[in-house]
């Protein structure tokens, strides 16, 4: 399933593009993710508790980053398997300067299988969306300090 | 002194309530889950979540030791159990060894890949959740044209092309005259993979017992017998030893003539732990692993005169067959072949057929099995052509049909249409709706900007399965007719019903040959040991083959009653009618229950006359029969959001004689609203990555009440000259007509934008691009 | 489809109900149509049910200073059928008739429903367009806050942990507003690919409210303000060109079932639909 | 842990342990052996195991049996009285609503809540309030029909 959109964060694109890559911040803003370890360059484990209303589940899965080209735009690779199934996002981001803050625009596909799969699609772009939405606000949260 | 005796009313042709109902109704039926025995465990399958994927580890230790778990088993533990069996032979067809459990790599979402087995169903569901797969997941293919192009992955790696068959076949000479046709029309026409979703889902109970080396099997199948014969070979213990059961089936449709994995893994399971146990489907394995239907991409090419004469045909089919082949997998798509003429005369046909591995499951037999996809191929071709001379859809149709006179019809596929009269349908179906009236009803509509559609569908199909040398496990049926000592009667058939309601047709058939009331008739099916030898109930055959060896031992058992009646009384001329013996001389009678019991008495015997009152007898049809129909859908589509309504739906059917009416009718009903369900809403989604994304009553409509119209139904009456009851079958006709009725219908409601041809479903949304200009 | 193991309590009342919820593993089990098809599938796995079924006053329907008072366990099927809700509140009975089927009628609350936060139930586009108020209450008290500020998002709501959703409260109808609802179903689950709810009051031809809610487009229900602003004030003649601003600046959903773009579109037809019937049932 | 439950099932009231995650349909169909009411889904979808509870069509599936503590409930076997049919059973026994006859004693328990309600429903109001059930056999007009010819037979 494809997923777009954009999120207009508040700080210059060179800060932005840091942000988004520093491993802390992404653990303490991945919605769910109880714990994120370097395991190679770029590529860091990462165990996720997913809860969302009455849907919760355990993930083990990776996260990397690849096609870096500073400050523009890199790629984001989210996978994570679990009980109640699969899912691996990939997606790229392009940033670029926007109204004194940095315009990020992802583009990307998220898989889901097993028995995530079965509860309804209907469900999985609009989660899929407010997780990112998730992620960058409070991004922009503890950036801000 | 004589007597008068009434002649009883003739039950056949009369709408006769089912005598299987009481048990339904009540809730007091047995179906494979309501089966208890005692000691018996509870099996749970993992099953892989990918599309494709190498299994580097499996690690069962935590589930072995969960409380309650009896075994884990895997493919190791497994593999030395016979494949799941394809019962369909091809030339140079590729047959993957399709194992029980995968052994190191899974090639459907799906696949199972363990079994736990535990003292009671919670707990073989919790310990699957303990088994640890190390999972390297595998680049995937699902689409059909995709898996078959160079570059894709390869379903199975010793096949990279992931063909596992071609077919050819031809008749006349297309290339003349495609050369020579004034008109020819192309167009790709797909037909979506359907899921079957019976609403009671498969099921298996297995239950070895050591001391005798036996195994009784209960499953909700269509062909107990075959199962036996196949699940004895996985299983390697001797059919004679092997028993199945089909209890009450909760439906069918072609996906319940299959023999699965879970069958031999439950008798392995059985055997190896000593106890009965129990694997009962749940509706998401359903989706994932049960077989899908459809599954066709066709590219289509019709030649024609000016004056609409159509000339000859070609199709390149390609058949999304899935990872492996299930009993009938690569069968189907030829059965396409064989009825892409349609009820047209035409002879210059040429077809290829590429069967596509994919990995997703298997598709096979699935309500009208191939002749659905032939049916909406030629019916689309037919009014796109009209459209193309600007002719009446009707019009052209009466134009190519098969005339009257040329039956029994060669086909430029090599079979002989038995019987027909195929305008006869058309126009009473035509006279139902008043054509012309709706044809300016229409025009009036339009210029009024509205979006209404009338759709004509003509169809024929191949039923009553079939001639023995023309199918792969045989296609005859024998009837075992038992008169009781008390004059009740015992009927026991091969084939086993899925709600059809054979056993009620059946009785009616014993009860008028003998004279007696259908509740003096019980019917036994599903059981081989306690029903004789049969192939089982698919491709509209129940009635037709198993109604006519049915009728067949009734006039054995007939003359054997006359001989005992002459006995009785004393008389060499004596008829039987109406449940007695008449002694044609002196007008005396003896009553059927009183001939019975002296038959089992047998204090004395009539010469050459074994006792008792049983007779068996076979039909081997000498050809398939070939109902047909019309059907008209009038449509309305929504400007505003690109739902269609289905304003009148009629439906004109022959299935040749009709032993109940009642029984037809429902038939038809449900066999429309099945093919509404193709037409509008069914859709088997596998992503890019061989998930199934419609895998769950959330996301995979089948038909609501509130969904579909009223349906109009008649009938028009061509005897079948090949059996001597004269009828043809009526399981599938439905699902055959409504598809392209309905297609053709939205197609002739958008007609006015340029619309051509639309794929199905038709989702409102793709008909809403449509009105934005976004052509199909 | 087995759910996993659980503890469950049935408390008899509200005070006992709250201190069991301050447990942070525990859920609440109200109707359970959504909660129960996601523990079996093992999408959901809560340690302790705490049933409200024996909870009093969760079921209760009164009118008080205005505004009907709705207990969080009264059922879709009580509110289709109330004649004090038809009668007093009959966007919501309309909503109500909406949903999923009669027996997921019978079981299924509004307080469930509401706390859930689907994003294509169907009651918020009515909650919504009725300004609706949602009571909560925790061992600490009670509070009250309008819907537009319980439900944040998809799935998400204002509930703190240990808090529970015991009240909703809509406005009483005043009479001569007309209301309507109107929904395009997804036909499998049937839940709203686009439901919009209108809430339409006229005085002397002229609009003089106009309250408008929708659900399922994308992933929260809103109010659509600027199609409400372009209807106050006028006679309604020009709906279509009102309902066209339903979706704008809105990140529509897109699945299977609908694209983003499909879905908007149908915004703006089922918009232009439940306006004009409310627009029809004014006086 | 499992929890002691009592409830009275067509007409009889009963104690019982469970787990309180036993579903409904679990505990009717193997600790009662009321096998009437089938499982069909487990997204609560298919209303094959309707069965009433406290007056209430709901189904069994998606419903704890521990949630029926202190409750009615009654199954498609609680509804023939003395060997004698319910209306609404003989009614789609006489108008061939069913085939497979697996949806059937929920669809029966469903139309039953419906007349309750509504006793003389139009053929639409008949489709909306059988829409929780779904066939697979019968494309539902002889089950509208049975419907109807039941509400003329109990309207008697």
């Amino acid at each position: 399933m494809k997923i777009s959109g954009s999120y207009l964060m508040p700080f210059p694109q060179e800060r932005t593009y840091s942000l988004l890559q520093d491993p802390e911040m992404l653990a303490q803003c991945m919605p769910g993710c109880e714990q994120l370890v370097k395991i190679a360059d770029d590529i860091y484990q990462m165990k996720l508790k997913m809860a969302l209303a009455a849907i919760s589940g355990q993930f083990d899965g990776k996260i990397s980053i690849a096609d870096r080209i500073p400050p523009a735009s890199f790629r984001l690779i989210v996978e994570g398997t679990g009980k109640i199934g699969f899912m691996k996002g990939n997606g790229l981001l392009n940033l670029s300067p926007r109204d004194n803050g940095t315009d990020v625009i992802y583009d990307g596909d998220v898989q889901v299988g097993g028995t995530m799969a079965a509860v309804g699609q209907r469900l999985i772009d609009t989660t899929a969306r407010m997780m990112i939405k998730r992620f960058f606000d409070k991004l922009c949260e503890i950036a801000k300090g | 002194m004589a007597t008068t005796i009434a002649k009883p009313e003739s039950l056949i042709g009369k709408r006769i309530k089912r005598k299987e109902d009481p048990r339904l109704i009540t809730g007091t039926a047995t179906y494979t889950d309501d089966i208890q025995l005692p000691g018996m465990h509870h099996a749970s399958i993992l099953r892989s979540p990918y599309g494709a994927a190498r299994i580097r580890g499996i690690d069962i230790s935590k589930a072995v030791q969960h409380p309650g778990v009896v075994a884990v088993f895997t493919g190791a533990d497994t593999k030395d159990v016979g494949p799941v069996p394809c019962g369909a032979s091809l030339p140079g067809l590729r047959v993957p060894h399709h194992y029980i459990l995968a052994i190191d790599r899974t090639y459907f979402a799906g696949h199972p890949v363990a079994v736990v087995v535990a003292t009671d169903r919670y707990v073989a569901r919790d310990a699957v959740d303990l088994i640890e797969v190390d999972w390297e997941p595998l680049a995937a293919v699902a689409d059909p044209e995709k898996a078959i192009a160079p570059g894709a992955p390869a379903v199975h790696p010793e096949w990279p092309d992931n063909t596992a068959f071609t077919f050819h076949q031809e008749n006349g000479e297309v290339d003349k005259v495609f050369a020579e046709a004034e008109v020819v029309v192309k167009q790709r026409i797909t037909s979506q993979r359907l899921i079957p979703s019976p609403m009671e889902p498969r099921g298996v109970v297995a239950d070895y017992k050591s001391g005798d080396k036996t195994m009784t099997i209960y499953s909700s199948s269509q062909i107990p017998h075959l199962m036996r014969n196949l699940v004895a070979q996985m299983l390697g213990i001797a059919d004679n030893r092997l028993r199945v059961v089909a209890p009450e089936v909760g439906g069918g449709f072609g996906c319940k003539l299959n023999v699965y994995a879970e069958e031999a893994l439950m008798g392995f399971i059985s055997m190896r732990t000593g106890k009965p146990v129990k694997w009962i489907e749940s509706r998401r394995e359903n989706f994932l692993t049960t077989i899908h239907g459809r599954g066709h991409v066709d590219y289509f090419e019709i030649a024609a005169r000016k004056d609409g004469t159509i000339l000859g045909m070609k199709l390149k089919l390609i058949q999304d067959l899935g990872a492996y082949h299930q009993l009938l997998t690569p069968a189907i798509p030829t059965l396409s072949v064989l009825m892409m003429p349609g009820i047209y005369d035409f002879k210059n046909i040429r077809a290829d057929i590429v069967g596509a591995f994919t990995n997703c499951v298997p598709t096979d037999a699935y309500r009208g099995a191939g002749r659905p996809e032939a049916t909406h191929g030629i019916e689309r071709m037919v009014d796109m052509l009209a459209a193309e001379l600007k002719m009446d859809p009707a019009e052209i149709r009466l134009k190519n049909f098969v005339p009257n006179e040329a039956f029994p019809y060669a086909t430029a596929t090599g079979l002989t249409y038995d019987s027909g009269n195929y305008a006869e349908p058309l126009k009473k179906a035509l006279g139902i709706v008043d054509y012309r009236k709706l044809r300016a009803d229409q025009a009036k509509a339009r210029a009024e900007g509205r979006l209404m559609g009338i759709g004509i569908s003509t169809y024929g199909e191949i039923c009553a399965m079939g001639p023995s040398p023309a199918t792969p496990a045989g296609g005859w049926e024998s009837a075992s007719v038992r008169i009781e000592p008390s004059g009740k009667v015992t009927v026991m058939t091969g084939i086993k019903p899925q709600g059809q309601g054979e056993e009620t047709t059946f009785a009616q058939i014993a009860a008028d040959e003998l004279g007696l009331s259908i509740d003096d008739i019980t019917v036994l099916h599903g059981d081989t040991m306690v029903v004789q030898y049969g192939i089982g109930t698919f491709g509209s055959r129940a009635t037709a083959i198993g109604g006519t060896a049915l009728y067949l031992a009734l006039q054995d058992l007939k003359a054997k009653i006359k001989k005992f009646g002459g006995m009785l009384l004393n008389s060499e001329d004596v008829s039987f009618g109406g449940g007695e013996c008449v002694c044609n001389k002196s007008g005396k009678t003896v009553a059927l229950s009183q001939i019975a019991g002296a038959s089992y008495r047998a204090m004395k015997l009539p010469p050459n006359t074994d006792p008792g009152l049983v007779a068996t007898n076979f039909w081997e049809p000498p050809n398939f029969t070939f109902p047909f129909g019309a059907h008209i859908a009038v449509t309305e589509v929504d400007r505003d959001t690109g739902a269609v309504q289905i304003t009148r739906y009629v439906a004109v059917d022959d299935c040749g004689k009709i032993i109940n009416p009642m029984i037809v009718t429902g038939q038809v009903h449900g066999g429309v609203v099945q093919g509404m369900g193709q037409a509008l809403f069914e859709h088997g989604i596998y992503d890019e990555n061989a998930q199934l994304i419609s895998g769950e009553f959330m996301d995979y409509t089948i038909p609501k009440a509130t969904m579909v119209p009223w349906i109009e139904t008649d009938h028009t009456v061509t005897p079948s000259p090949v059996n001597p009851l004269g009828v043809k079958g009526v399981g599938e006709a439905g699902t055959i007509g409504a598809s392209p009725a309905i297609v053709n219908s939205v197609v002739d409601a958008l007609s006015p934008l340029g619309v051509k041809h639309l794929d199905m479903p038709l989702s409102p949304e793709s008909i809403w691009k449509v009105l934005q200009g976004g052509r199909a | 489809m087995i759910a996993q193991n659980f503890a469950y309590a049935a408390p008899s009342n509200l005070a006992e109900a709250l201190k069991l919820l301050a447990d942070p593993g525990a859920k609440v089990l109200a109707g359970g149509m959504s909660l129960i098809p996601m523990m079996k599938l093992r999408l959901a796995a809560p340690e302790t049910l705490v049933d409200l079924r024996r909870v009093p006053g969760l079921n209760s329907i009164r009118e008080e200073g205005g505004r009907l008072r709705i207990g969080a366990m009264v059922t879709h099927y009580e509110l289709e059928s109330t004649p004090l809700v038809r009668a007093k509140c009959p966007l919501l009975a309309e909503a109500a008739a909406n949903i999923g089927d009669v027996q997921v009628r019978n079981m299924g609350t509004l307080g469930g429903s509401v706390a859930h936060a689907d994003p294509a139930a169907d009651y918020p586009a009515s909650l919504r367009a009725l300004e609706a108020t949602v009571t909560l209450a925790s061992a600490s008290g009670e509070r009250t806050v309008a819907i537009a500020d319980f439900l944040i998002d998809t799935f998400t709501t204002a509930l703190e942990p240990g808090e529970l959703v015991v009240e909703i409260g809509v406005p009483i109808e005043a009479s001569g507003t007309g209301v309507s609802y109107k929904k395009c179903l997804q036909p499998a689950s049937g839940f709203a690919l686009v439901g919009v709810a209108a809430r339409i009051a006229k005085t002397a031809g002229k609009i003089t409210l106009a309250r408008i809610g929708v659900t399922g487009l994308s992933g929260n229900s809103y109010r659509a303000t600027g199609v409400e602003r372009k209807l106050e004030g006028t006679t309604g003649a020009d709906i279509a060109s009102a309902a066209g601003g339903i979706a704008d600046g809105i990140d529509a959903n897109s699945d299977i079932h609908a694209s983003a773009d499909y879905r908007r579109h149908l915004a703006r037809v089922y918009a232009s639909r439940a306006i004009t019937e409310a627009l029809a049932r004014a006086q | 842990m499992k929890q002691s439950i009592t409830l009275t099932i067509n007409g009889t009231k009963s104690t019982h342990e469970v787990e309180p995650r036993l579903l409904l349909i679990h505990f009717l169909r193997d600790s009662m052996g009321l096998t009437g009411p089938h499982i069909g889904c487990e997204t609560s979808i298919c209303g094959a195991c309707t069965v009433a509870v406290d007056g209430k069509a709901v189904k069994s599936c998606a419903m704890f049996a521990i949630q029926a503590d202190g409750r009615d409930v009654v199954t498609i076997e609680g509804l023939a009285s003395n060997g004698k049919l319910h209306p609404i059973q003989d009614a789609f026994w006489e108008e061939h609503g069913l085939q497979c006859g697996y949806c059937t004693p929920g669809m029966i328990m469903t139309s039953r809540q419906l007349l309750e309600r509504n006793p003389k429903p139009s053929e639409t109001e008949i489709r909306h309030g059988i829409e929780g059930n779904l066939c697979r056999c019968t494309g539902y007009q002889n089950i509208v029909n049975a419907v109807k010819s039941a509400a003329q037979k109990m309207g008697v």
